[in-house]
């Protein structure tokens, strides 16, 4: 794994905006509300929106707490561009600090306070309400997300992303790990406010922590949503779908093709079940996940003292 | 210049619309809801969200007052419209369009949010709180903490929620203590759109029994559903034949009845039971789901069971809300139930519960309000 | 060019501490809490510290989206809209804790270190792991029965009624979404 | 960088926060201040480790032990005011002393 030059962030970040867009029309083309219209317009859904968005005013409310409120609108995407960092893409990435994985935990931890900022900012009671939806279905996915990123690292024995990527040559973790690949998928769409855990943006809560900011706040916010899906799924694949692996092809390819993949499945999904509420899916985390989870690490540990 | 007209362009091609109806006004509601998906509009989520207003009927006083308050909110560029007549829908819709790709509209003079900035008036000699706010008082808890209770009004401009209806709620985080719900008045006394008799009586029964159903799961963050519903319930007011509708309800139906998620979601939630639904004179649909769990599944259950009866020929009965009897329409029973079992829930539930009832606002705008109500 | 973004960070962990306490907001000051600690967790990568960096950043951020849960919950105006102190016996406090600034500051001045012996191992956090399952797992042990003590007897202690006994304890899986 | 600046600090976060802890009347602004003296140690662990027995892996243990520590004490904490504040409504130190005996 080659760790590049510091300019190296900027077409990381021009990465995750195309591939950010390009989830955003995937849905657009998925909405059976734009069954009918043309491919274009459909496709151009993203462009429409930006355009929209940028012409659009500002907005405050009464009293709102206005640095919190703005900092809390563009973490989202600041906190996917600084994830973007340690994901590989083929044999390439920006930096693969000694503690990758834990750097990688440790910003999407950084989402608690931001969503929650963002929703309390506003002084409203929609934002305020799912600004602590946030944090109840955060505390459901997380310690299950924290041990199905253990998994890879112990197979790995690092938490070095290069040397888990590295691990997978045999072969990909997803086979020895199909449970932490999948807790790892839903705990995406938890950070990203996504599909079935979507809660904090409910539509129920006229649109939850989307429901006060408009113009580019709304833009960014948005934008951070597809941001973070992006930056799961290219994660996902360097940890669980053998990064670049693939014959043929150059590496680089093969790990945009499967992040495109799982992008794909990922945007997919909110089609196919409504939202869950936090109360639930923190019973079925604490009841059901947690436990396999640990079992899947128990699983992988027993088998990588074995390998050793 | 020309960066701005393209902007105009790209920006009006998917306007974001927020209709706010007045009780009574279903019909040129159903109508603009068509009319906005054949342009490739969408259903704004909040006054945040919307280019275009749309004042959907004629609502009364306070109505009124709620939708210059929102008109108010929008960020804009913005357009407003009154509609009144179904057969204006499209008309009004496509000149709202033009309107807001005109790049002078992006060019509104420099305008604040006056909302944001003026501050309510504050009762009495209250302490002066800041922006005009009050503070939040506190109240008994289920933890016995006596924690902080907000007074909210949920309404009367919500996505997905009925017409004018306000749910005047006590919550502690977003758990309700307390709920009270009320219509706002329409400007003349309607009436009910659903509720019809005679020949195409079936039909309009089960059209209401799928915008009840459409609702509930919008509510329930399944828009895509919600979406495949409402084209049916629109084809259902139409001369389809019954039997394509069926089909069409059949494969929603085992859509629905085969989701775990919508399941977990709806069951043991807001449970109405028999007893209950006979102290508040609950007929219809959600009375006989009383029998059957009398859950939020159970009565969407119902709504599709019923629904492919009517398509199938059977009899329309008293109305797709339940009998109504002078003085009292069917929906009031429906509302209360909505009040009661609202508390103790969370936001997002009570909405459930709230939509699993869907009382009709044009029957209750219709009736005289009781004069209790009123104090 | 280490040391300047050593300053700064200083700078910026010191500042936000005492920003803790001067803003009218609960919010904002527990926002400042979580920027001093992600301040003083990035200065710990600056040192090849970055395991211990990266998890302090990681749990302390976790730590103060919990505590505005609690923030919320039990504090008047947590928003900060009426401007108010909280401070008492202000005056004190501050001799005290310039005094115990100047103190330490001194000893860490004036003390006469020792010279550093060795380099740190190539892979720090490999040392630290293998420490903490090897020499020093009794450490780890202790901690984690402590850790295993603190969540009963916080749960004790914050809950009112016995989950099991009396009345059908309402709900006890839905504590998350009544927050 | 050197030690001295580490340590240095370290002095002034656990100044700022004794500030705190002993200025403040509210519980939880306390425990903040307690928060910001743990702080201090981590940084000043971290240092000691770095700068004089990078060899030994003693002073990371050390700051991990300092992390749980702080844990202990959050938790300990909100469940204590959670106590006060349900016992005597109180959340303020100066409340909560007429708690004793």
């Amino acid at each position: 794994m080659t760790a590049s030059p510091a300019w190296a962030v900027v077409p990381a970040a021009a990465l995750v905006v195309v591939f950010a867009g390009a989830a955003a029309a995937l849905d657009g083309v998925l909405d059976p509300a734009g069954r009918g219209r043309p491919m274009s317009g459909r496709l151009g859904r993203p462009l429409w929106e930006t355009a929209r968005l940028l012409r659009q005013r500002r907005r405050t409310t009464v009293a709102p707490d206005a640095l919190l409120w703005r900092a809390g609108t563009a973490g989202p995407l600041v906190v996917a561009l600084l994830m973007a960092v340690v994901v590989p893409v083929g044999g390439i990435t920006v930096a693969d600090p000694p503690v990758g994985l834990v750097w990688f935990n440790a910003l999407d931890v950084a989402l608690w306070l931001t969503v929650w900022a963002a929703g309390w900012g506003a002084n409203s009671v929609y934002g305020l309400v799912s600004g602590y939806r946030f944090l109840s279905q955060a505390l459901a996915y997380e310690l299950p997300l924290m041990f199905a990123l253990t998994a890879p690292a112990v197979a790995a024995g690092s938490l070095k992303i290069g040397q888990i990527v590295a691990a997978q040559d045999k072969t990909w973790f997803v086979v020895r790990m199909p449970a932490a690949f999948l807790v790892f998928l839903v705990a995406v769409a938890g950070f990203s406010l996504w599909g079935p855990l979507a809660y904090p943006a409910g539509r129920d809560l006229a649109g939850g922590v989307l429901a006060e900011p408009s113009g580019v706040d709304r833009l960014v916010l948005l934008a951070g949503r597809y941001a973070l899906l992006t930056v799961g799924a290219g994660m996902s694949t360097a940890l669980f779908l053998g990064g670049g692996a693939g014959p043929l092809l150059p590496g680089w390819l093969w790990s945009l093709l499967k992040t495109a993949l799982v992008l794909a499945g990922l945007v997919a999904v909110r089609r196919a079940m409504p939202v869950l509420r936090a109360d639930r899916v923190m019973r079925l985390a604490w009841l059901v996940v947690l436990p396999v989870t640990l079992l899947q690490l128990l699983v992988v540990s027993v088998l990588a003292l074995g390998g050793s | 210049m020309v960066l701005t007209q393209l902007l105009g362009r790209w920006a009006a091609r998917r306007p974001h619309v927020l209709a706010v109806a007045a009780p009574g006004a279903t019909a040129v509601r159903l109508a603009v809801e068509v009319e906005m998906a054949r342009i490739g509009a969408v259903a704004a989520t909040a006054p945040s969200d919307a280019d275009v207003l749309l004042a959907v009927g004629s609502p009364g006083d306070e109505l009124r007052d709620a939708i210059d308050l929102v008109w108010s909110q929008l960020p804009g560029p913005r357009v407003r419209a009154d509609i009144d007549d179904p057969a204006e829908a499209g008309a009004v819709l496509r000149q709202v369009v033009r309107q807001l790709s005109d790049p002078q509209r992006a060019a509104e003079p420099d305008r604040r949010d006056e909302w944001a900035e003026r501050a309510p008036d504050t009762h009495g000699e209250d302490m002066q709180m800041p922006g005009g706010l009050m503070m939040a008082d506190r109240g008994p808890d289920r933890d016995a903490l006596a924690l902080d209770v907000l007074t909210v009004p949920l309404g009367p401009v919500l996505p997905d929620w009925p017409s004018g209806l306000v749910m005047d709620l006590q919550v502690q985080g977003d758990v309700v203590q307390q709920a009270r719900s009320r219509i706002l008045s329409a400007a003349t006394p309607p009436r009910p759109f659903w509720d019809a008799a005679g020949p195409g009586a079936s039909r309009r029964h089960a059209a209401a029994h799928l915008d009840s159903l459409q609702r509930l799961l919008a509510v329930a963050g399944w828009p895509g559903m919600a979406w495949r519903v409402r084209r049916l319930r629109d084809s259902t007011l139409t001369d389809t034949p019954g039997p394509v509708l069926r089909g069409h309800l059949a494969a929603i139906g085992r859509r629905l009845n085969r989701s775990p998620t919508l399941r977990w979601a709806t069951d043991g939630l807001g449970v109405l039971t028999a007893e209950t639904a006979d102290r508040l004179q609950v007929s219809g649909p959600a009375a006989r789901a009383a029998l059957e769990g009398g859950d939020v599944t159970a009565r969407w259950r119902r709504w599709l069971t019923e629904t492919d009866a009517l398509l199938a020929g059977e009899p329309a009965g008293p109305g797709p809300r339940g009998r109504s009897v002078p003085g009292r329409p069917a929906s009031a029973g429906l509302l209360a139930a909505a009040d009661e079992l609202a508390i103790g829930l969370d936001l997002a539930a009570a909405r459930l519960v709230m939509a699993s009832l869907d009382p009709d606002p044009d029957q209750l705008a219709a009736a005289p309000e009781p004069a209790e109500a009123r104090s | 060019m280490l040391t300047a973004v050593f300053w700064v960070l200083a700078v910026v962990a010191v500042a936000a501490g005492i920003a803790v306490f001067t803003v009218d907001s609960m919010a904002r000051a527990t926002v400042a809490l979580a920027v001093s600690f992600v301040a003083v967790g990035t200065a710990l990568l600056l040192i090849d510290a970055g395991y211990l960096g990266v998890i302090t950043i990681l749990m302390m951020l976790m730590e103060m989206g919990i505590m505005a849960v609690f923030m919320i919950m039990y504090m008047m105006n947590p928003g900060g809209l009426m401007p108010m102190s909280m401070l008492h016996n202000k005056r004190g406090a501050l001799a005290i804790s310039i005094g115990a600034f100047v103190l330490l500051a001194a000893g860490a001045l004036l003390t006469p270190w020792p010279q550093r012996r060795g380099e740190p191992p190539s892979d720090v956090t490999r040392a630290l792991g293998e420490a903490v399952m090897g020499s020093k797992m009794l450490v780890m042990m202790s901690v984690s029965a402590v850790l295993f003590a603190t969540m009963v007897s916080a749960l004790v202690l914050a809950t009112g009624r016995g989950r099991y006994d009396g009345d059908e304890a309402p709900a006890a899986e839905d504590a998350g979404g009544g927050a | 960088m050197n030690l001295q600046m580490f340590l240095l600090l370290a002095a002034a976060l656990f100044a700022v926060g004794l500030f705190g802890a002993l200025s403040q009347q509210a519980v939880v602004m306390v425990m903040m201040g307690l928060e910001l003296m743990i702080n201090a140690l981590v940084v000043a662990g971290a240092a000691f480790w770095y700068f004089l027995t990078p060899q030994a892996p003693d002073g990371q243990v050390f700051v991990l032990v300092v992390l749980a520590a702080m844990t202990v004490e959050m938790a300990m904490g909100f469940a204590v005011t959670t106590l006060l504040f349900r016992a005597k409504d109180a959340d303020m130190t100066d409340m909560a002393a007429e708690l004793r005996g």
